[in-house]
């Protein structure tokens, strides 16, 4: 039951800048952090008990060795706690609560993976790229934003080289596919050509409307989907109940904690 | 700093002796065990689990929490696994770990209160019961009981009766008169008094004019409560002669000096272990260093010695 | 943003209409005077001054004030210039500054409130009077009355056969039951209850071993409370048909326009007047400006629309 | 009864630099601010409810011209806000309430003045200091610290150059005089030549003791001793009476507030 490996560590920021739409944060750590894609870390590190609680971000990468680690992240500005983020400079210290949650699955008999990101939805997704990229799986990536600014710089995509691979989408046609991510998918299905009966499993984050029309769209056709769910978090490694999210499961359904044993969740189980 | 001997900074209540006077407060600290990542709970002067209800309760629809002005406000609906399933997997893992452990319990009705309290006689190593009459999330729950002092002795001589284990009556601060109700635990056989549980409160969307918590109404915890809490320990102190166990708002060690300092033998740490897991052991080393530098020898040397005249 | 004609914003308590639905709160905005450097107070729903009492009051010793986290502790002991000179100093300076005025009193005893309620009859502009019937912070002031509804509504009475003005009653928070208060004061014959008033608190040194206040306990104020006082609100709205106006904590338009959502008639702005001078006027501003965005064209389409149901 | 010309701005940091044990800030504001020695600001500007209330900072200088004005500030971090000023970078906003209180009196009677400041106290005597040079009044300086470090650097000290002028004193006597304030006025009074019967006026800030055997010293050889309470404030400009400090006035007497009857009080009407 106990996340083995989670821990509270003091941080140090070592550069916290914007691009574009986004800011991204690397933070030194008294030691190396191993993790697996979905998981994150509550942050917190601004003066005062006003925000209270620290906030969760993906864990977007991990490097440094034994007594010297470091952890990156990549966020929105969206309201208070993230704009007191935004506004620390290189030196500041940060509390961070690391790793945590269950993250994504890779099982090996799945071949064609699909990599679907919403908003900063890719925060969580990018990280599992990295290890398909390194296993050399065969993997695509779905990029959706509402315009061409609110995409991720290209260089931060894991092996976007490869031909094909990045589709982006934007809901104005400034960038790539004009429309959602689902119909980008959807066009995507209607070009695939059967290749033998390997199933495509897919890794979702983003926003709630837009996970559940990935699963919508492709639970039917048989592809396993797994979605990284967002929940408003107090603690963050399961001990308040705060987070919960419905989850069917038999007789044994219930409120499931999306910090512990979410955010990522086999599709067919979470009730939307 | 001159070589002196540790502070003693064992706690008495009643007949339970803790090592320190800081403990996890219920439904903060789950069952104890998912801290075991970040310190050894054993060093803990007790860990008050997860309010325990006769059978396990799915809790309420999200969204369960929101965040205000140094505080937040939950509506958990008190979701855990039953008295059933505490007692064949958490106890045994709660004895390995070491661990001093109380059970927070609620029922919707004295029958159940009763029927949980005589269940948890299976748990020997069991320090003590913590009477939960004033969860304000749960229609039926303790609220109805904890908010009169007549309700809450009826309650409490209830469940004295059901058991033999020491019997901690944990206050609702939503009352006009704090010391009534301590009193009335007091003289319904309580061993001691345990506040302040959540003040109630609420948040809305003026946008989407909807409440933000699915229950409309939640209990209000953090550091924004604290002035209020320190205040009804206060008075509970003065109104009765059982060990008060002080919560509300305790942060660092500071703060817990501040309910020991109006009287409190021991607290509780809830809200403040969601921000940093570690807040009990620094606020037990804190204590310590405090009572170090400042030549204390014994936590009864500096329990209730506030000085409110000249 | 379309060209369109500006939201009214006309809130009416019983007999008194108001330009607005934002107040100053009593003890936090002085005599109305201290604010003319700042903006023409004339723009206020209205000005409620410095609770006033028969004779002018010393007030507590210091220290008075002590800040928490996220609000604040205060003890002032209702120091006042005492309702004759506010009738013949103050009053007058009010009419000549146009500003809609209300009256906050309390006694110490119920005599002293009906002799204060009498002689403000002078005062042909004062637009009503407000019951300070909760201050918790003069040892025999108002919270005896302010803390049973037989005490209240005794309280209530004898005022209300003392004036021919509105009556707005101010409601303790520190009761069991919001709404039995509210109920006893509209009985009574209360035109308007105001809440909240301060929650006790209370804050200490544990390095000195003293209480920060002279007076040991204060009244907390400020946005920690915003969420008790929303509910305590909420369920008053539901509680009586009389008007209700909310206070607590309110910072900024859209605290203010929460209180609104859940039913209250007006708010008052206290605490937030200190680290911000002009918060009121950029209160009503924001108000406006957030009716013009969700087209909303009168106060009352927006009052008590509160969605609790799916 | 209001304060005229109090106004609440809107403020930018022009530069907040630590120099020693003070931090001095430089604050952009729309206009030029015509204070009185002693008069202070409310300020505040840190994001977040917590701390709530505003700190009172004496005005050590103004500047600028109409429609773009700059005060000054010198502060010493002593808890959370002023540690949380003394973060705030060039650029970031401030909000001040301004100018505040009743200051110093200069009655065109008096010709000698020692002016006394104790800790951080200089803050409030330096701007009487800067309006006697300019009138080339016959004053003197009386600075007390706990130790050397503890002094403002000399060339923030107005007419420093006139010789004799300036009195430094550490309690550890690591510079000047070795002793308190207090006990170096009385050395100074013991070696004054009496230049006729003209009396000392005496404008005083610091520490609550300091000031007190400042007054017992000085008023019973008659001088007229001007003191700067200090108080812990809400608004600090007289609405909340959380202030207050008690005054001997005749029939009148009773507490006074510090933000508005005060800072600066007639030491004889002060009961320590
Ligand atoms: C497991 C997990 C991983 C996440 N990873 C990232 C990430 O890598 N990068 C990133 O930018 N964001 C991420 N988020 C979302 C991020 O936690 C929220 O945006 C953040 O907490 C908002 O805090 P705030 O104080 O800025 O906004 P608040 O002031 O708290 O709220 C601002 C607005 O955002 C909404 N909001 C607040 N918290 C959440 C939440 N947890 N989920 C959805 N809406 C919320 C509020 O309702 C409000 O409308 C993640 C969330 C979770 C649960
Ligand atoms: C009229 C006036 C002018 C002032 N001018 C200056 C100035 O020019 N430069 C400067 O550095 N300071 C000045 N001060 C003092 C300054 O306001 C306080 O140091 C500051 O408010 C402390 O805030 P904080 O949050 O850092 O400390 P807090 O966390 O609020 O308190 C830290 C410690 O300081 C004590 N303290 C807090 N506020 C005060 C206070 N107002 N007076 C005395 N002790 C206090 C507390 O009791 C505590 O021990 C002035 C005070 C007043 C009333
Ligand atoms: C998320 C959450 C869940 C809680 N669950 C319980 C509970 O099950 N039983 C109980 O007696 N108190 C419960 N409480 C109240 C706390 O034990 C404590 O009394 C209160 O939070 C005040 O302390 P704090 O400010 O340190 O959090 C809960 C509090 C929180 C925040
Ligand atoms: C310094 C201070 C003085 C107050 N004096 C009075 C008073 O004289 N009469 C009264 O009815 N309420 C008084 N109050 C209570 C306020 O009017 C208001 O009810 C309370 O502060 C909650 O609102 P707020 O959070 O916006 O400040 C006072 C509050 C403060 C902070
Ligand atoms: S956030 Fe506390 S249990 Fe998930
Ligand atoms: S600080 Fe409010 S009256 Fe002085």
């Amino acid at each position: 039951m106990p996340q083995g490996n989670a821990r509270f560590v003091h941080g140090k920021i070592l550069h916290n800048a914007g691009t574009g739409a986004f800011y991204r944060m690397e933070v030194a750590v008294p030691d190396r952090i191993d993790f697996v894609p979905g998981q994150f870390a509550m942050v917190s590190g601004w003066p005062g008990n006003d925000p209270l609680l620290p906030r969760p971000l993906a864990i977007f990468r991990t490097g440094g060795a034994r007594g010297k680690g470091t952890v990156e992240f990549v966020y929105k500005v969206v309201g208070r706690g993230t704009a007191l983020l935004s506004g620390l400079h290189a030196g500041a210290p940060l509390s961070l609560t690391l790793p945590l949650g269950h993250g994504f699955e890779f099982p090996a008999e799945d071949r064609f993976w699909w990599l679907v990101g919403g908003g900063v939805g890719f925060s969580s997704v990018f990280p599992a790229a990295a290890v398909l990229d390194a296993q050399r799986s065969d993997f695509e990536i779905f990029l959706g934003a509402r315009t061409r600014d609110q995409l991720p710089p290209g260089d931060w995509i894991p092996g976007a080289n490869a031909p094909g691979r990045v589709h982006l989408c934007t809901d104005d046609g400034t960038a790539g596919f004009f429309g959602t991510v689902a119909s980008a998918l959807r066009d995507r299905i209607d070009r695939r050509k059967p290749s033998g009966t390997a199933r495509v499993s897919i890794l979702a984050c983003g926003p709630h409307a837009m996970l559940k029309s990935v699963a919508d769209l492709a639970l039917p056709l048989g592809f396993r989907v797994q979605v990284s769910l967002e929940s408003s978090m107090a603690c963050g490694f399961g001990v308040c109940w705060g987070c919960v999210t419905a989850i069917r499961d038999g007789g044994n359904s219930g409120y499931r904690r999306v910090c512990r044993e979410g955010p990522v969740f086999d599709a067919r189980r979470v009730v939307w | 700093m001159t070589q002196t001997m540790p502070p003693d900074l064992t706690a008495r209540i009643g007949s339970v002796l803790l090592k320190n006077p800081v403990m996890s407060a219920s439904g903060t600290f789950g069952y104890g065990l998912e801290f075991t990542p970040f310190y050894d709970i054993s060093r803990l002067g007790a860990v008050i689990v997860k309010g325990l209800s006769l059978l396990p309760t799915p809790g309420n629809a999200p969204v369960r929490i929101v965040e205000t002005p140094a505080g937040m406000l939950n509506a958990i609906g008190l979701q855990n696994i039953g008295v059933e399933r505490f007692i064949n997997e958490v106890a045994p893992r709660l004895d390995d770990a070491g661990a001093t452990y109380v059970a927070n319990i609620y029922g919707r009705t004295v029958e159940e209160y009763e029927a949980v309290a005589r269940r948890l006689a299976e748990v020997p190593a069991l320090a003590a019961i913590e009477l939960n009459a004033s969860c304000p999330n749960v229609k039926e729950g303790g609220i109805a009981f904890g908010s009169s002092p007549g309700g809450l002795s009826g309650l409490t001589r209830r469940v004295r009766a059901a058991t033999e284990k020491p019997l901690w009556v944990k206050l609702s601060p939503n009352v006009s008169d704090i010391g009534a109700m301590a009193r009335a635990a007091e003289e319904a056989g309580a061993d001691a008094v345990t506040l302040i549980n959540t003040i109630i409160g609420m948040a809305v969307d003026s946008r989407t004019r909807r409440p933000i918590l699915s229950n409309v109404t939640g209990g209000l915890s953090g550091p924004a409560v604290k002035p209020v809490a320190l205040r009804m320990v206060w008075e509970a102190c003065k109104a009765v002669r059982i060990p008060v166990i002080g919560i509300g708002g305790i942060q660092c060690a500071r703060d817990a000096l501040e309910f020991l300092l109006v009287g409190a033998a021991a607290v509780q740490v809830g809200t403040a272990n969601f921000r940093n897991p570690n807040a009990c052991v620094e606020i037990i080393d804190g204590i310590r260093d405090f009572f170090v530098r400042e030549k204390i020898f014994r936590l009864d040397d500096y329990r209730g010695t506030l000085r409110t005249q000249g």
